[in-house]
């Protein structure tokens, strides 16, 4: 029993992610109207994105950034000692940058086409668009 | 429909879920991602790139590839609004006001553009009267924003930021000239087809770097190779071929942030916006 | 950082989630996803994520937010659901 | 290791000149059909350079940027890699010859634009099967995805932006599913590139979290391959584009996924571990199975050549699917050398259907009356694909057939073997329909009018544009041609290329 | 005996494909297209004959195209078998050309082009079917062929010849996708090889008596252009063709290349002894005689006589079933040169029927009374034609009948020896009452009209006369021949 509260307790973060993603998913499997599909969309992706940052993090470490390094580059004579468990691992922020900028185009596409079916439908719910093309 | 989502939902959230149990403790430093690559970006980065921010090296020298397709994907996106919405064909009506009465004349029907002259000046259709105050202070701080992009994309190597912020703060700052303006005044600013060109300068900047490398001798935006041409070590050389790319990015991501906004604000007719 | 706070930012965020997707107007779903975002970017500071929250900040909880408003008043706030 | 530029060339090429094409479309116009058509050669010819170097000496391993792989991103070209990168960039260079004189109808003003998303496409389309970096793969993917809603979205505009944003709802599901298992492998091995990743992978056959993140990449590839349940997207979105991106992204986009999938089983996750470790394969060819069925029986149904031939490729999904998951050498081969058969395959239908629907405007069967008579070349051509499809010996379809079923009664899976008969049944039936339409109801319009004289000539329509015949031509042929050699194909390219990633029992 | 290496088979095989582009450039001038096909025609017949004396004197000549999947190649292996088989399909191309001249012009076709151009197709696949050297190349040109004889059966383009031509795909193409692709895949599987040799591909135990009786079963109705029932029905839906493809494809072509097909597997794929051991041969032969008496049955019922024809030749097909599947030597023999004697005869018969088409209009049986008389040649010809179809002297028919009846002797079922003598009554009592008619009746109406009904053009009147000079030629001279069949089977 108290493994399994240990467990919540040093994993209860990737819960919250995932049931964050699933809400996300939820509203882009079940919501009718296109704009409210896009914000799940936006969700899902926020939250395998904060799932990654939560993949680099380390307690007690500080931020990617090496301190005392302006200047003179490290490379000098006074070599910099770096521990590598002092420093946030950065590698994980550089996909989600990457995730970020592919769901920022992701998003506005997506905006673009909806106004592009508003133009031609004059409404955003599903069914009616569907009712609309039914009776074509 | 609604059942069916929660069902998908609840099935995927558990699979997700029991996997849990197997991964290592949220924040542990001894984690394998947090030792394998990592360690060594963290260590060598300085050594081998000169650059104290991780992020930044890693972003744009380690995995530089990567990016060049995310800005790719950022041109994309401004290439895909302006190919799914603009629209040449005009609005039918037209708004001009006289500025020293206020009076607001209506031209209808496929009429031209009245010429620029300061007495009229044209207007939106939904036009609501400019706040003196959102002007004035949007007037001062635009500079500062941009400026402020600039120090972002210019320091991207020793602090947080880079082209990619710095390029959207950049391009905010014409949304907001769009927004507290209109649309009009800021499309004067910047043209379509300036917008248009920026954005593929940009991304070409990124490639163009990379294909020097390769002339160089090097593999694909090797940095190191630039020392051949230019009088800095090879190391430092490499934080160089950095602040050149995230220049690139910069342009690119600026450009097709503006192109993004008014191709949805105005549907793709640039000429009125919010 | 203490976890109290990161759980907190944390249910901040579901709960911003779950307004943003279930409000009946666009606008204000627009708005909640700023809020959203901005919670997001938090959470990203807390956690060290310095770059990826700086993007965050101008992508997600400024110029998307931005983009949103300005499709919503292109096309229409009124939604079923 | 082996000095050579051309990996990189390869992408950059096309992007390169869909940078400098959107740049000229501001300037002056007429130069971006050359820019992107040259763009497309030097990445045709760089693939086929490639393929020589790969052939003669083994794998190439390019770093990007000039680090070693596991920190930098490595460009991996073995004997499969090479032979898709030359399929792809050879459809994409011949479909933009094909598809000019369209374009320049349909477009006009964003003519530069179209084009250079359209070259985005490829690259994106040559990314993901050049890298050997996981990540990179999602970035390219994104690149290929998002070009292909906006040129879904180019077709009809009534029905094309909703099928394309349906599209962009289910591809971005997914990519982030794809996204989240390369997360769960990421956290458990630390490393992104392939062969790393596999290396490390090794000692970790038990882990739960590796399963998932299995499950999940696979998931995100079906879904972007629109494996049976999961095709919902695909009919419709292939159907109501214009034709000249439907050539583009029909017979390219799911092969590639099928591709990739392949790739990820044998070169990450490993034999052993998917065939032996877990007990998933029976299930998959199951589902594989159903999908060859259900894509034929949908396809009957349909009324629009283009629909039928979108359901066809749903089912044909099933067949690669299927065979790769057989769990034996030449289910794989089946596999593979339908990657490469039907890529070409689909490619000479949508040729044809472009061929018809520019001069009828229209790629409905009651518009079809007659079509021997009238084009008698785009339908010679159709009747090759056709057979090709239904797997009538000459042609390629039936040689990635034989291997397929083969496959299937070597792993005892006889309801796949079941499936695979009957969808040859079915579209056999259904080529026929088409062909008997074609070829009957002219003559019974033509007798009433001038009994037997002057059958073949009819007024109104004519042969399509000879660039399209010629294409339609180059790609006919090369379904005999690859299916003469497709014995050499399986034994210079695909089985050293199995027995490099130890898929040879 | 010696395999010798040679492109005469390729050559012979190709000839037919390689005229096709000339057909189609000269198909504004009908006379250099139609000696083109002579031509052709020609020169495949003397390929053919050129490689008799090496087949005769036993040698093998082989031929490799190139490998298709390890074990299996593209590859062509002319023996007693495929030599027989291509003679008669190749001479008889040559007389049906001939024959095409009278019947596709004197009715003014439409897409006579068309109708040539796959005429050659269906021919160059008929020659690649008779030379295969594997399984896999065989099932190759019987593909081929299925689809190049469909424009042929729906040349008319009219609603019926639709769907005849719907029936006669689902048959040929439906059954060699589902039964023979699989059945051959397995074989594959199993023996790792699909080429033919005379004692068979399985070694002994490598297959069990169940699997080698749904595999036997999958491939004698697989190959359905053999018609056995219950998978014949396209036969007489595929009539609806102009003659000359009744005549060459259904007579000769299509049918035959099944039958041949179901010979090459009984023989090369199994194995006699194999078949034997298992005691299978009776499965296949008790088919082969039901269909034999019902069609007979069937046949008498009908009035048209193209479908009278049709349905005949469903049950001689049979008897080539039987006599292979009797696994006796003499049995063999007779099913093999009933290949050759039926085909002269049926062409004979096809061709009269075509011809009294060509010049009167009529196709029923009914109204043939009296024409006899009218047209002397075409129902003399037509009466040597029946003859050899029963089994009579003075043709080559009887020979074939002669042999399987002691073939049936040979064997343990004597069964089969009350099916052929019943059978053999019942092709008498459905093809001489034609004749009699034909010369000893008199139509009543028929002679109010003020029209001569004369023989048909002289394109039309020549090859029947070959074909029945041949069949009674046939009857004294059929030891070309049985020598090939003994050479391939080794008797």
């Amino acid at each position: 029993m108290t493994d399994f509260f240990i467990g919540i307790m040093t994993k209860y973060n990737y819960w919250l992610y995932i049931i964050l993603m699933m809400i996300g998913l939820y509203a882009m499997i079940v919501k009718n109207n296109l704009i409210k599909k896009i914000v799940g969309m936006n969700i899902f992706q926020t939250a395998i994105i904060l799932f990654y940052i939560s993949i680099g993090y380390k307690t007690n470490a500080t931020i990617p950034i090496i301190k005392n390094a302006h200047g003179d580059h490290g490379t000098g004579a006074h070599k910099l000692i770096i521990h590598a468990a002092d420093y946030i691992n950065p590698l994980p922020h550089v996909l989600m940058l990457t995730a970020i900028v592919v769901s920022v185009a992701t998003f506005g596409v997506a905006l673009a086409l909806s106004v592009k079916i508003y133009q031609r439908y004059q409404t955003l719910e599903e069914d009616e668009i569907r009712m609309r093309l039914r009776e074509k | 429909m609604k059942y069916i989502g929660l069902l998908i939902v609840a099935v995927c959230g558990g699979i997700l879920l029991s996997a849990t149990s197997d991964f290592p403790d949220w924040g542990y430093s001894q984690s394998p991602a947090s030792t394998y690559l990592s360690n060594h970006y963290i260590e060598k980065s300085i050594e081998e790139t000169g650059v104290p921010n991780l992020v930044t090296s890693v972003l744009a020298d380690y995995r530089s590839f990567d990016t060049m397709f995310e800005t790719a994907v950022i041109f994309c996106a401004g290439l895909v609004c302006f190919l799914l919405l603009r629209n040449y064909n005009r609005q039918k009506k037209f708004f001009y006001r006289h500025i020293s009465t206020g009076v607001v004349l209506c031209f209808k029907d496929n009429c031209k553009n009245l010429p620029a002259s300061k007495k009229f000046e044209q207007m939106d259709a939904d036009w609501i009267p400019h706040d003196l105050i959102i002007m004035t202070v949007c007037r001062i701080l635009i500079p500062f924003i941009q400026i402020y992009a600039l120090y972002v994309v210019a320091h991207g190597d020793f602090s947080p930021g880079g082209g990619f912020q710095g390029g959207v703060i950049f391009g905010s700052s014409f949304i907001l000239l769009a927004i507290s303006y209109n649309l009009q005044t800021a499309m004067k600013k910047i043209k379509e087809k300036i917008l248009g060109l920026l954005s593929a300068l940009g991304v070409l900047i990124y490639v163009g770097i990379g294909i020097i490398c390769m002339f160089l001798g090097g593999n694909f935006l090797d940095y190191s190779q630039l020392a051949k041409i230019l009088p800095v070590d090879p190391i430092h050389v490499r934080a160089l071929g950095m602040l050149g790319v995230e220049i690139g990015v910069g342009i690119a991501v600026m450009a097709v942030m503006v192109v993004i906004y008014v191709n949805i604000a105005s549907e793709g007719r640039h000429d009125e916006g919010l | 950082m203490p976890w109290q706070i990161d759980l907190i930012v944390l249910i901040f965020v579901i709960l911003c989630a779950i307004t943003a997707i279930s409000v009946k107007d666009l606008l204000s779903t627009a708005i909640l996803f700023g809020a959203y975002s901005f919670m997001m970017c938090l959470l990203w500071a807390i956690m060290g994520a310095v770059d990826v929250a700086f993007t965050e900040a101008s992508v997600g909880a400024g110029v998307s937010t931005v983009f949103f408003v300005a499709a919503v008043f292109n096309t229409t706030r009124r939604t079923k659901d | 290791m082996i000095k050579t530029f051309y990996p990189a060339l390869l992408v950059i090429a096309p992007l390169l000149a869909a940078l400098l094409c959107s740049g000229f479309s501001w300037i002056q116009k007429k130069f971006c059909y050359p820019i992107v058509l040259v763009g497309l050669a030097i990445s045709l010819f760089s693939a086929f350079k490639l393929l020589m170097i790969v052939l003669t000496s083994g794998t190439i391993q390019y770093r990007m940027a000039g680090w070693a792989p596991p920190f930098g991103i490595e460009y991996r070209i073995d004997l499969l890699n090479a032979v898709v990168l030359l399929i792809v960039s050879a459809i994409a260079l011949i479909n933009l010859v094909a598809s000019h004189k369209s374009v320049l109808q349909d477009m006009k003003e964003k003519l530069g634009a179209f084009y250079s998303v359209y070259v985005l496409f490829v690259t994106g389309l040559l990314g993901v099967v050049a890298t050997g970096d996981l990540f990179n793969l999602y970035v390219l993917l994104e690149i290929t995805s998002l070009t292909s809603y906006a040129l879904i979205a180019m077709g009809d505009p009534d029905r094309s932006p909703i099928a394309s944003l349906n599209y962009l709802f289910i591809g971005v599901i997914g990519a982030s599913f794809y996204l989240l298992g390369v997360g769960y492998l990421y956290i458990m091995t630390g490393s992104l590139n392939m062969i790393n990743v596999a290396d490390i992978l090794q000692n970790l056959h038990g882990s739960s979290a590796v399963l998932i993140g299995f499950i999940f990449c696979m998931l995100g590839l079906w879904i972007k391959m629109a494996l049976f349940p999961l095709h919902i997207w695909l009919p419709n979105a292939y159907s109501y584009t214009s034709i000249s991106v439907g050539r583009l992204i029909a017979p390219l986009m799911t092969k590639i996924m099928v591709y990739v999938m392949i790739r990820l089983m044998l070169n990450v996750f490993g034999f052993n571990y998917i065939f032996e470790t877990l007990e998933l394969s029976k299930v998959v060819v199951w589902i594989a199975s159903i999908a060859i069925i259900a894509g034929g029986v949908m396809a009957l149904a349909q009324k629009n050549v283009k629909k039928i031939f979108a359901y066809i490729i749903v089912s044909e999904i099933g067949y690669m699917v299927g065979g790769a998951w057989l769990g034996n050498q030449t289910g794989m081969t089946g596999s593979i050398l339908h990657i490469i058969n039907d890529a070409v395959m689909t490619f000479a239908l949508f040729l044809v259907v472009g061929n018809i629907t520019f001069c009828l405007k229209n790629a409905h069967l009651n518009n079809f009356k007659g079509l021997f008579s009238k084009m008698p070349w785009t339908m010679a051509g159709l009747v090759l694909a056709g057979f090709s499809i239904i797997g009538v010996p000459p042609t390629c379809g039936f040689f990635s057939k034989w291997y397929l079923i083969l496959g299937g009664i070597e792993a005892g899976a006889y309801h796949f073997v079941g499936a695979l008969i009957i969808s040859s049944l079915i579209c056999a039936i259904l080529f026929f329909k088409i062909f008997e339409i074609s070829f009957f109801e002219s003559s019974i319009q033509n007798k009433q009018q001038n009994e037997h004289k002057n059958h073949d000539k009819i007024a109104g329509i004519t042969e399509a544009p000879v660039s399209m015949l010629i294409s339609l031509g180059l790609t006919s042929a090369t379904l005999i041609i690859l299916g003469v050699y497709s014995d050499s194909i399986v034994k210079n390219i695909i089985t050293p290329f199995l027995t490099q990633y130890k898929m040879v029992i | 005996m010696d395999y010798i290496t040679s492109i005469k088979p390729l050559l012979t095989v190709l000839v037919s494909l390689a005229v096709i582009p000339f057909l189609i450039v000269t198909s504004k001038k009908p006379n250099i297209r139609e000696s083109c096909t002579f031509i052709a025609g020609g020169v495949k017949f003397l390929l053919v004959l050129s490689m008799l004396p090496a087949i005769l004197a036993g040698n093998k000549i082989v031929f490799n195209m190139f490998e298709i999947a390890s074990g299996v190649s593209i590859a062509f292996k002319v023996d007693g078998l495929g030599m027989l088989f291509a003679i008669v399909a190749s001479s008889l191309w040559i007389v049906t050309s001939m024959y095409s001249i009278g019947y596709m012009r004197t009715l003014n076709e439409h897409g006579q082009t068309r109708y040539y151009c796959f005429f050659a197709l269906a021919i160059f696949a008929t020659i690649g079917v008779a030379f295969s050297a594997n399984l896999l190349t065989l099932y190759l040109f019987y593909e081929i062929l299925s689809l190049a004889t469909y424009p042929l059966v729906t040349h008319h383009q009219d609603k019926k010849s639709r769907i005849s031509g719907r029936r006669y795909l689902i048959f040929i193409l439906g059954t060699s996708i589902a039964l023979v692709l699989p059945a051959m895949l397995y074989c594959y599987h199993i023996t790792g090889t699909l080429d033919f040799s005379i004692h068979g591909i399985f070694a002994s135990g490598q297959i069990s008596k169940p699997a080698l009786t749904v595999v036997l079963l999958m491939f004698v109705f697989g190959f359905a252009k053999a018609g056995l029932m219950p998978f014949h029905s396209w036969l007489p839906a595929a009539m609806v063709a102009p003659t000359p493809v009744s005549a060459l494809l259904h007579a000769v072509a299509v049918v035959k290349v099944g039958v041949f097909s179901i010979v090459r597997v009984i023989v090369c794929i199994f194995g006699i002894d194999l078949l034997a051991s298992f005691n299978l041969g009776v499965v296949v032969a008790s088919l082969a005689s039901i269909t034999i008496i019902v069609s007979s049955c069937i046949a008498m019922s009908q009035d048209e006589l193209k479908r009278r024809l049709a349905f005949s030749t469903v049950s001689q097909l049979s008897y080539i079933i039987l006599g292979v599947a009797l696994l006796t030597p003499q049995g063999q023999l007779g099913g093999i040169i009933h290949i050759v004697m039926h085909a002269f005869g049926k062409i004979t018969l096809f061709f009269c029927a075509g011809a009294i088409f060509v010049a009167t209009g009529k196709k029923y049986i009914s109204q043939m009374k009296g024409l006899g008389k009218q047209m002397p040649i075409t129902f003399a010809a037509f009466f040597i034609g029946a003859l050899g179809v029963i089994g009579l002297p003075p043709t080559g028919g009887f020979f074939s009948k002669w042999f399987i009846l002691i073939g049936t002797i040979e064997s343990t079922q004597k069964l089969f020896l009350i099916v052929l003598l019943l059978s053999s009554f019942l092709n008498a009592f459905y093809f001489l009452p034609i004749i009699y008619q034909a010369f000893f009746s008199k139509d009543e109406k028929e002679q109010n009209l003020p029209v001569q009904i004369k023989e048909a053009p002289l394109f039309c009147v020549i090859p029947i006369v070959i074909t029945a000079i041949i069949s009674v030629i046939l009857f004294f001279t059929p030891n070309v021949f049985i020598n090939l069949i003994k050479i391939a089977l080794g008797i």
